[in-house]
């Protein structure tokens, strides 16, 4: 009965059938997802809904990665934990929501979060690499590794209200991260979601389109966000989009000889780099209200 | 005069007493065309509220702000020196980190 | 040390403190969402991240409407349900999940479906509507109860990888969905769900932005999606907004003098007026693949 | 001769061979503006590949289509009669169901 050749089960089939009876995705596209693999960088605001989304779709082996554990204040917007999960590794619970969802896919997690030391072998595992994280070394840190190894990057960043969403490192003219911004801010201009706050959904939104754009660069359907940034404005409901510039021969991770190698990535000082360490959204100061 | 509207997103709205889209009437040198530089220092002068440092760096952007002239990433059109015309539109976008 | 008069308590501070801490949104807004209620009609593809991101982000007291069970082929969009809820009732396993997520808020179930015997009294009991539903019938139904009883209703759709999002009868001006399309259209025009398949994260992406619209009524914070409808082409990665006409004087359900009223609503005739029953995702036929 | 950009979304891009937007180039009356009647006409005579009946009813659009010119409700602009003019966008939106 598999004269098609897509290589699902009876079981994938019935499960996936509202994909599989789309025209234009159908059955080839759901046996791509289902051989595919993405890595997803962070379990919090924005790896929540990607992280549930890829696992529903189908996604054959997903990779967790975060360093933290579930705080009573990650829920408002964190909706893969349940609050019977605070105190829980981010990776380990967001792995049980995702393996409840869908047993039939492989969830991989990876609890000593995304470090130069780790990053070149964790990205080279994965077919795509989803940038869920919340700081701007981090940031940097997911690009070069992708550049260094080739997989494409579904980056997504959300603050207050507003939310950012592109593709970097993709097909012949991509560009990548430090394209875009070869000098890293000031850390005193990286607003953090603890510090700034951000309403809960609007990672929702930027999170679910990061689920999106990994489908669409697994199963080949449709056009990927690359070379166009996604800008949200949640509380004007304004979304807008605008092309991005190629990638850059003189960049220094994805250029024609790029400084930044999967040999050489280990060493590089990303807190010298960005002036700050990996932050997170733990252990929050306490809010005082009068 | 030259009538540009200048948006401004990410963040840097706060940078501009909260405003996302200014109309601006941007004067001119006689016999020169406005150009993205000579837009961005107006904005500086003109419409800036607070901490110019979060705004610009030098004579240019701050790293970690994407400048877009219609819609598209002004390193297509030739940044800085870009010509800006009546009717066009300048934005000035702040790469976020949040998640 | 409530001198705000918010009235909310130290663990919602807490729980919460990421959007309290927002400029643009702050305590008040966020005691106007513990105070707040919304009706979510429909525990499907769009009702599952609305569930989840309303119950989340703390409104007050959520009701889940729905008739079906869940089946294994919903789950490839319907995240809001697991494995293991097979067979249960929907809304069930739905308000299930939102109280896992937050236990300090109040999920109320509603297992009879949404019908013209209910409708009214099932809006009457809440502050915001959210149309999470599938099928032409119960959209005109959810709109009319909307008018009789004076609710906004958010209401989004998707099929294939379109989606569509706006806001309707809100505020002095907003048309209802019957302003807008006052014949309905042909029972063949109307694709579902089950027929035509969905991309299961094009109704991820707006469930969660009908959420957000709930809580800009809600809170009063931000500009709502009224009289624009956001029309979303997934596998192009476009996002448009359009301007839509203002409500009709001479609208049935929503004008000066309308003939659909709450007393009327309940022996109005939706099968007969869209020529088709209420129909939605469960018993599918099962897919065949040569 | 007036230069349309035609748009169909909501699944109507099937009746038109799959196509999300068309540049047209439509005739029109001497003396007469183009109306978005007789665009829709011409679109139907012209682009449509398949089942007339899901894309108009007699000489208007069918119960659930959404008809725009340039992004704006056709009910603002006068609906069949609104004029249509060079570069202008005619967008026809099927209204969904589903969830
Ligand atoms: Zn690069
Ligand atoms: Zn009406």
């Amino acid at each position: 009965w598999d004269g098609l050749q897509h290589g699902l089960n009876k079981e994938q089939i019935a499960r996936y059938s509202r994909q599989i009876v789309l025209h234009s995705f159908g059955v080839q596209a759901q046996a791509k997802l289902c051989r595919g693999s993405v890595l997803i960088v962070g379990a919090g605001g924005l790896g929540s809904p990607a992280a549930l989304y890829l696992a529903a779709a189908g996604v054959g082996r997903l990779g967790i990665v975060d360093k933290d554990s579930v705080e009573l204040s990650n829920i408002h917007r964190q909706i893969i934990h349940r609050e019977a999960d605070v105190g829980v590794h981010k990776a380990v619970s967001a792995a049980q929501s995702c393996r409840a969802l869908n047993s039939s896919i492989q969830v991989e997690v990876h609890c000593e979060g995304f470090t130069p030391a780790n990053a070149v072998q964790l990205v080279r595992q994965y077919d795509v690499v989803v940038d869920a994280s919340d700081n701007a070394p981090t940031r940097y840190l997911i690009s070069d590794a992708c550049c260094a190894v080739g997989r494409p990057l579904v980056s997504g960043a959300a603050i207050g209200t507003d939310g950012q969403l592109t593709v970097y490192c993709h097909g012949a003219d991509g560009p990548c991260y430090r394209c875009l911004f070869p000098e890293a801010p000031a850390a005193g201009n990286c607003a953090r979601c603890v510090d700034a706050g951000v309403l809960g959904v609007v990672p929702g939104v930027i999170g679910t389109l990061q689920a999106l754009e990994a489908v669409k660069l697994l199963s080949g359907i449709g056009e990927p966000m690359s070379r166009r940034l996604l800008v949200i404005d949640c509380a004007a409901g304004r979304f807008h989009s605008v092309k991005l510039r190629a990638k850059s021969a003189s960049c220094v991770s994805c250029g024609t000889s790029p400084a930044i190698t999967a040999a050489s990535l280990p060493s590089y000082d990303y807190a010298a780099f960005t002036g700050q360490a990996a932050a997170n959204d733990a252990a929050p100061k306490p809010l005082q209200l009068i | 005069m030259v009538k540009v509207r200048l948006e401004f997103s990410g963040g840097l709205d706060l940078l501009f007493g909260n405003q996302k889209a200014v109309e601006a009437d941007i004067p001119q040198q006689s016999g020169h065309q406005l150009t993205v530089a000579e837009a961005m220092a107006w904005a500086r002068d003109n419409l800036l509220t607070d901490r110019p440092e979060l705004f610009m760096k030098g004579s240019s952007v701050r790293p970690g702000v994407l400048v877009l002239l219609n819609d598209t990433d002004w390193e297509l059109c030739g940044e800085l020196d870009a010509l800006v015309a009546d009717g066009d539109r300048v934005t000035f976008i702040s790469t976020l980190h949040g998640g």
